[in-house]
This record gives structure tokens, C-alpha cells and sequence, in this order.
């Protein structure tokens, strides 16, 4: 393993130290915590958005931590979820009294933790409402089950929920268009590399020289199948057939894309998959609203990519288009 | 036999050595179906609730189990942290103004511990989770009360644990791979086997290890 | 090799078409050349400024084509400067009759095609200017040899020359702010790993499972030496120190401060070592102004950073707060 | 000995095939102290170069040698692109209106290319360049003028380039690597070589390879 790292047992908190060092203005952190919060929160008048999970997804969500987007995040251990007294102080600090929405992705760990910390913020009397996204359609969706994972897909509901509270709604209102943007998006990715936790020290799994692993999450759990490499045609196909499918997309449906480095693969790449997206998207006159190309949610260094579907009506679309300052996502 | 405060941190100094020296062996298991942080959550927070613990007087069981739990809490995360610190915290009121328990009354605490794991991560049996080590253990210790022979507990955590070998993972991490989660035994299950072998260590009054 | 690719001779091309099939409103792309080129040039009254070289480097530098940064990035092959013609049809389609300043990186090739570029443009009484960044101080400076390399500190170039020639500055002024900021840019890099140019199918060298390379280019040429693998912090201060000292920063001087990216680096990684950066700045009371961090100038999937420094004046200052909206760099 | 416009056609067939056969070996060469694509580079342009002349009927060697020069710059581009292109492109005016050239005539034809070269590169003999098989073999071909034996330039344009391995580099990208760059054949050296060498097969009446 050779990481670019001091001491594999304090990555997340010197990580934390250098983005606040890189930019003061923009990014505040809470004292003996793990939590970056905008350099105005408590923002008046406006519900607060908090998210977060485990590290090693960067810039997810610190990145995503501003002006139309969200107040605070919350950084776990590497790939761990963060603890619940953790998301309290981030709840604590960027209530203004009108409440603070949760937005989770869907991982046991991330779902438990958050609960938590809800039940501890609403002891206190702070208004707590949560959405669980789950935008991963290589894992079955069962009420059985853990469910789908969430993955890209919730960078779209952090600037979409985001747009909505900049602009006064109610926890209320904003937690129903986090959910309606989970209902209408959905994402599938894949990996033609593992990554190492450095504190583990080795990798998470392992590919043969032509192998890569379609489905794959963010954190390198398996998805649907281990296959030979094979172009990068052939892969937007499988991945984009699967979400269109899942979401029911129909000719003239208006979407939005999101082509998703997952560490390692160069801009170069993802434009490649992306050019094949476009054609196939065209064919099935399916009209792209907006498309983003770029590392929003990484597994570390993992080489792989994932693309996201967002079906979108008027509301969804002003409200992507409105105003976002944040360090990874700006409108 | 009896269950008090000395054995109570005894018992954690044991299952944090078992942590501690299995960390490696509990982060394979999880990288085989999970994300294999879970030697790495373990380790972290045990070693955190015994710095704590150590040199510490307890009044009563009920404060040492509270600040167990919410040590764990505080610092394992991901979804073995929640669930430990819960184990923990639910248990501590049957404790209250305790020094010292029967067996019986720890089982009860450890009812409510399954009941609070349960109600947090909403396993059920066969799900591939720690449930699946606890359920049957502790089950097993309501039925013994009183005359619970250690060594079957720790055969029961034993046999429990590599059941879940077999089983396909419906709830955690592990769930995603659907049927090739089968074969592997659930890391969370292994450290929960670690927890009740370190317990019935400390019923029978030693501590050495497997 | 395992890239998300289609045909490892048609990387560019198809990378070009997916960027115009993402980005409409922004990027045009000029037919049967590898041109981008904003959406509205050529732009009336100003002066046009194109840039470019071999493509793998993305986002650089087709990503800083907008609003207050570049009119035109040309691409060439993978690490191969583009040829004269591509160059000539850039400055042809962004001069708007101000005139056309060439940023081209001091390598050999690029400074040959552009050279040929700007005789062409200029045989067909297009006013052309060029300025040459050689911001990589791992390399010894000599009027004798090719010189010192242009990396990442380009970036800073395209932005602050972008923003004079976006509030009407006249080409000898865009040519001479430019210069004022090569004058006062340098950066060094390193690199964990190498890359693979998608054509050639095996990576350009090797590191040992311990070895890491500093001063390494951003088309894997070596730099100064190899090590065994170091701490951040101790990198960062190799790095930093040799920067300071051939910019001759003093107390109280201001700078900027660019954490860059070769590919497969995590952002984690990148905020390690901008921790430390920060810190050794303020340890010998330099004022950071501004730090930016993230991938500006890669090379493919190569795992490594960069990190450059560009000491301000308030002429500096103003022009690099003033307003871009680019891809890949938005202020 | 005449050059005329089959001629000047068969070399480039015969100095195409040859780099697209050593493709993978100048890659290897630039690889080593360099960014590794002039083999690609190469043989994307003389393919290119093949493609434009080989069933087009050419009035004169100037013709021909400027829609080779042409080629050559829009396709090869790096550093290796404008200095192939540039050779040729000056190379031309002294053909006009020639369908056959002598050999003094070619010979001061190549002197006009190695001084667009030197201008175009600022390099120096030494510095561990292409022009360090060029200015040697231009030299000798503007001495022996008529006289030329095309195997003599053949071996010279061998021996240059190998000299090119005990030189530092000072221009071109081997520079960065100063020292280190010592030791390794200049690609640009090899593919000017083997430039010669087919020539020289030409001049022979043969096309027989190395
Ligand atoms: N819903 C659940 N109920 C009970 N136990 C669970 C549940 N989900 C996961 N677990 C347990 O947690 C273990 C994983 O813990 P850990 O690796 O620390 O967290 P994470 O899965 O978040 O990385 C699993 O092996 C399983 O025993
Ligand atoms: N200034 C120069 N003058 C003459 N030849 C040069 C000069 N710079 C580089 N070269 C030649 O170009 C060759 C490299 O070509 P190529 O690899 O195609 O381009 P690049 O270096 O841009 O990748 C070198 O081996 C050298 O012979
Ligand atoms: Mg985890
Ligand atoms: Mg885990
Ligand atoms: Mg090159
Ligand atoms: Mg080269």
C-alpha cells in the first residue's frame, strides 16, 4: 500500500484539519468532532441539511458542505459510519429552529447511527425529519433485506433538498423533495480496481487482469457479476439499460446524468462513457436536461465509475438550476 | 456464582485481548462480505472503553454497563457501533444500585440487550447477523438461570457463530451479495462469539483463552 | 491495461465528442479538428486565449474553457502536443479581431507546433502572442536545454490571464500579466505510480512496491530522484521547500496555494498534505490568500500530486478573486 | 544515380514499413527517457503520409516532398511532428519543377531540411537529438555528392545514432532526466536512422531490409 498518508489511524481527522486549512471561508470545524458545517451555520430561518457516512468517498460530503447544498457533514472512519454523538453535534450546530433533515444513505451502519442521533436531537426539542437514499439498482430492492445501497445518486439529493431549503421551504416540504428525488433517481456502478483502507492495509477484494465487477459499491462490496473487461460501450449499455429500466424512463422524458469517477479513472474515461450514454439516450428520445462528469462520490482509489439517472419534472429542474456554492458543486 | 463490577471489567479486559489479538481475522471475515472495517471498529472502540474503564471505580454495574455502551457508541460506528452500544446501554437498568447479580438477573439484562439489538437493527433470526449468535445465547441463559454451566455457553457462542456460515445474509453489508454471502461466517457474529466466551471465561473463574 | 476505453485510437476524439455531448451550452466543438472552444466565440472586443497540448491531462485544459478562463484548448494524442493545423484552427476561431494569446506548457513539441500555429495565424494578419509556463522546478532552468516544464501552475495562468482579457485588456497586457504570473508561479510534483498512454498498453515506467519518484513530470518523465516511500508530511516538505526557495518567498509575502491531483490520488490525500503545506506557511508567516485543491493537471490514472505556489501582489489578487465559470474551475 | 518521384515513393514505402514494424521498439526507446509515444507518433503520420501519396500522381519531387511535409505536421505532432514536417517542407523548394534530382542536388535538398531543423529545434550536434544523425550524414551526403555509395551512408547513419546512447541530453524531453538520460538510444536518432538507411536502400536499387 503506498498512500500519500502520516499515520493510517488519523486520515479522516487530518484530512478534516486540511480542508478547513484550505478554506476557511467556505468550511468551519466543530471542536473534538468530525464535523465540517458551513461558515454561516446556523443559517436563520432556513432547515438545516446534514449528511455524511463514512470517509474515503471525498469530495462526499464535505465537498458538498455550502450555499444551496448542505450545512454540515459528517465524516466516519474510512468506509465506517459515523457515530451517533458525531451527527448530533452536527444536527446541534446547524439547527436555526427550523428543523434539520437527515439525508442517509442506505447502509445498516449509516441508518442506525443517524436514528440515533435523531432520538438524541429530539430529546432536546430540535425538529429531526430523515430520508434514506437508495439510488443503487445492482442490489435487489426487498423489505426483507438491508435494500438498495445508496450511492451517486445522493450528491442529486443533497443539491436538489439543498435548492429547496435555500429557499425557505419547511422540513416538511424540504424532506418531500428529498424523497422525490430519491424516488426519481437511481444509479449502477462498476469497478476495474480495488482500494485499500489504510488501515487495513491491503485491499478490499481482488480482480483478475481482465476482470472487472459490474455492480459494484462504493465501499467495494460485490454487485451482480464478476465479467472480462470489456469496452467502454458495452459497459454505459449495461449500466445505463438497468437504471433506465428501474426508473421506467419513456420516450421525451427529461433527465439528468451523472457520470461518477470512482477514484482512480481518469475525466478522460468518463467522458468515453459518456459520449455512448448520450447516443444511447438519444436513440430513446429521452431528452438530457443536464449532465455532470467528474468524481462526486469516490471509494477511495478505486478505478471504476458510476452513472446515475435522474428523471426530472419542472420542479426538480428549477431547483437543480438554482444557485449552489460548494466546494465540489457549483451552480 | 455471582456477577459483579471487578468481574464485569474482568470480563471486558478479556473480550478487548481477543479483539485486539483477532483484528486482523475479524476485518478478513468482513472483507470477504462486508467492507472490512470491522476489526478496525471493534479494536477502536474497545480499546477506547478500557482506557476509560480501567482505573475507574463503578458504583454499580448499572454505570459501568452505561458507560460501556456509550463508549462504544461514541467511537466503533458503522453498524457494529450502534449495536454493541445499545447491547450494553439497554442492560444497564436492570443493573440499577447494583454491585453485584445472579446469573439469572444477568441473563435478564442480556434479554433486554437482544431485545434493544432487535428493535435497532431489525435482524431476525437467520439473517447472517450477530442476532444469530445472540438470539440462541441468550435464550440458552434465561433457560439455565442459575445453573448456567459456562463451558456450554461458550460451546453454544461457538457452534452459533459458525452456523452463520451457512446462512445468506439478508440484513448488513453482507446482504448485497445475496447467495455468495454463503460459506463465510459473519464477522459480527465472530465478535459476539469473542463476547460470551469472554464472559463464560470469567463465570468459570479463569481467563484463559480458546 | 484495464481502462474504460472503446478503441485505444480513438481516446481523444471520442473523449472530445462526450465532453460537447455533456456540456452543450459551454463547449463547441470545431468539426474534423480536436478544438473546444466556448460556446459564444469568438468573444467581441476581447482577446481570445487558447491553450492546450497532449490530451491525458484532463481536466486540463478543456475544462478551464469558459467565462473568464480560456476561449480555446486544443488536444492532441495522449501525452503528444497537438500539430500546427489544430492550433491555427483555435486561434482562427477565437479571434474576434484583439488578437490571440498562445499558453503553451515549455515542452519541445508544444512549442514548436504552437510556434508554427502563430506563423500561420500570423501570415493571415491575425495578431498572435505567446507565452511559455515553466513552473516545474524539479527540472534545472537553463538557456541551454529544453528548460523547466510547464505543470499545474498553468492553471493559475489560464485564470488570472483569463480574467484580464475578460475585462479588456489588450493583448500586450493579457501577454504581460501572463508572464508576470509565470515569473511568479512554481510548482513540483511526485508520483506513487505510474500511467498507461491507452495506445502503448503498458505503463511508461516503474516504481518498486515501496518506491515513490520525486519531481516527476505530468507525462511520467522522471524528476529528481527515487526514494523508498515517505510520509506526507515529509513530502510536502520536500516538495514546498524547494518551491519557496526558487520563488524566494519571505514573511508576510502572500500566496496561492494549488494541491494538485495526478489521477488516482485521493482528495483525502491531497487534504493530508495540504495540512501540512498550510502549516509549514505558517510556521515561516507566509499568508496563504487562497488554496486549491483537488485535480487540475493529471496524468491519466498516475498516483502522485503536485503542489504549486503563486506569490500575489493586489494586482494578482484581484484578478484571480474575479469571476470564472468554467468546468473545472469556477470562481 | 538519379532520385526521381518513384524513388522518392518506394523510400517512404520502404521507411514506413519499417516503422511500423519497429513501432513497438521506438516506443520502447522514448519509453525509457522519454514520454514513450514516438513510435506512435510515427507511425500514425508515415501511415497517414502512405495513405495520402501512395496512388496519387505527383508533377514533381517538390510537390510530393510538401504534401509529405504537410502530412507529416498535422499528424504526428509532439516534437517529433513540426521537425519531420519542417525536414521535408524545406526540403521542397529546391526540387521545383524537378521530376529527377542528382544526388549533390538531394544532398543540398536534406542540408536546406537539417537547417529548417536547427532553427525550428534550436538544437545543437551533441545535444542528444535526431540532429545528431542528421548533421553528420547531411555533411558526408554534401561532401561525396555524386559520388555517394548508399551503403557508406547507411553505416553512418547507424553509427550516429548508436552515439546518441553515450550523450546527456540537452534538448527534447530526455533532457529533464539529465545524467540518467545517458545510456539509452535517442528515439528520434533511431527513426531519423532508419530515414537514411532506406534512402540509402533506394539509392542501392534494392529494398532490402536490415
Ligand atoms: N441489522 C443488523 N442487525 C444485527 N446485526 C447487524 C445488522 N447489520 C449488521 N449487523 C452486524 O454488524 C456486522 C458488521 O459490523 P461492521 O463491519 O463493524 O459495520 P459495517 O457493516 O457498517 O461496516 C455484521 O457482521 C453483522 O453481524
Ligand atoms: N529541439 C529538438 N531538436 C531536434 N530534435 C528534437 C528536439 N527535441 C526533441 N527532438 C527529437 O524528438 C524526439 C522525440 O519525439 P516524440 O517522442 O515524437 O515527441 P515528444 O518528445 O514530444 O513526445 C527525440 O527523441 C528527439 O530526437
Ligand atoms: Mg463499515
Ligand atoms: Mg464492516
Ligand atoms: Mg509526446
Ligand atoms: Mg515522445
Amino acid at each position: 500500500m503506498k498512500k500519500l498518508i502520516n499515520d493510517a489511524n488519523t486520515v479522516v481527522q487530518e484530512m478534516l484539519e486540511g480542508m478547513v486549512a484550505a478554506h476557511p471561508h467556505r468550511l468551519k470545524l466543530i471542536q473534538n468532532t468530525t464535523v465540517l458545517v458551513r461558515a454561516d451555520a446556523p443559517v436563520k430561518g432556513k432547515v438545516g441539511l446534514v449528511s455524511g457516512g463514512g470517509s474515503g468517498h471525498e469530495p462526499s460530503h464535505a465537498g458538498y458542505v455550502g450555499v444551496g447544498m448542505l450545512d454540515a457533514a459528517v465524516s466516519g472512519e474510512v468506509f465506517t459510519s459515523p457515530t451517533p454523538d458525531q451527527v448530533f453535534e452536527a444536527i446541534k450546530a446547524v439547527d436555526s429552529g427550523s428543523g434539520v433533515l437527515l439525508i442517509i444513505k442506505n447502509y445498516t451502519g449509516d441508518v442506525m447511527n443517524f436514528e440515533m442521533a435523531a432520538e438524541l436531537a429530539e430529546a432536546e426539542g430540535i425538529n429531526v425529519a430523515k430520508v434514506i437514499v437508495n439510488d443503487d439498482v445492482a442490489v435487489e430492492n426487498s423489505t426483507y433485506t438491508t435494500g438498495r445501497r445508496g450511492i451517486a445518486g445522493t450528491v442529486l439529493v443533497h443539491k436538489i433538498a439543498g435548492a429547496a431549503a435555500e429557499r425557505g421551504a419547511s422540513l416538511e416540504e424540504v424532506e418531500a423533495i428529498a424523497n422525490k428525488v430519491i424516488n426519481n433517481v437511481r444509479s449502477m456502478g462498476m469497478a476495474l480496481t480495488p482500494c485499500t483502507i489504510p488501515a487495513v492495509g491491503k485491499p478490499g477484494f481482488s480482480l483478475g487482469e481482465n476482470e472487472i465487477e459490474i455492480g459494484m459499491g462504493i465501499h467495494g462490496e460485490p454487485g451482480i457479476e464478476k465479467t472480462s473487461i470489456q469496452t467502454a460501450n458495452s459497459i454505459a449499455e449495461t449500466l445505463l439499460t438497468k437504471v433506465l429500466d428501474d426508473l421506467n424512463i419513456k420516450q421525451n422524458d427529461k433527465v439528468a446524468i451523472l457520470i461518477n469517477g470512482l477514484g482512480a479513472t481518469p475525466l478522460m474515461e468518463l467522458y468515453i462513457l459518456n459520449k455512448k450514454v448520450a447516443s444511447i439516450l438519444d436513440e430513446q428520445h429521452v431528452e438530457i436536461y443536464d449532465t455532470f462528469v467528474g468524481e462526486f462520490m469516490t471509494a477511495l482509489e478505486m478505478a471504476g465509475c458510476s452513472i446515475s439517472v435522474l428523471k426530472l419534472d419542472q420542479q426538480l429542474m428549477e431547483l437543480l438550476d438554482s444557485h449552489a456554492d460548494t466546494l465540489a458543486f457549483k451552480r | 456464582m455471582e456477577f459483579d463490577v471487578p468481574k464485569a471489567k474482568h470480563w471486558i479486559k478479556i473480550l478487548n485481548s481477543k479483539i485486539q489479538v483477532q483484528k486482523n481475522y475479524l476485518t478478513d471475515l468482513d472483507l470477504a462480505i462486508g467492507d472490512g472495517d470491522h476489526g478496525l471498529n471493534m479494536a477502536r472502540g474497545f480499546q477506547e472503553v478500557i482506557n476509560k474503564i480501567e482505573n475507574k471505580e463503578y458504583p454499580d454495574l448499572s454505570t459501568l454497563f452505561k458507560e460501556i455502551g456509550m463508549t462504544i457508541l461514541s467511537k466503533v460506528g458503522g453498524a457494529s457501533g450502534p449495536l454493541y452500544g445499545t447491547a450494553f446501554i439497554k442492560a444497564s437498568p436492570i443493573f440499577q444500585n447494583k454491585e453485584s447479580i445472579t446469573i439469572s438477573e444477568l441473563a435478564q439484562a442480556f434479554n433486554a440487550s437482544l431485545e434493544g439489538l432487535k428493535l435497532r437493527g431489525r435482524a431476525q433470526i437467520g439473517d447472517k447477523t450477530m442476532i444469530d449468535v445472540w438470539e440462541p445465547v441468550v435464550t440458552f441463559m434465561m433457560e439455565q438461570g442459575d445453573s448456567l454451566r459456562p463451558n456450554d455457553l461458550a460451546q453454544l457462542a461457538e457452534k452459533t457463530k459458525e452456523a452463520t456460515k451457512n446462512l445468506e445474509a439478508k440484513k448488513g453489508r453482507a446482504a448485497y451479495l445475496g447467495k455468495r454471502s454463503i460459506g463465510h461466517i459473519d464477522p459480527g457474529a465472530a465478535s459476539s462469539c469473542y463476547l460470551f466466551k469472554a464472559l463464560a471465561n470469567v463465570l468459570e473463574g479463569e481467563d484463559c483463552d480458546e
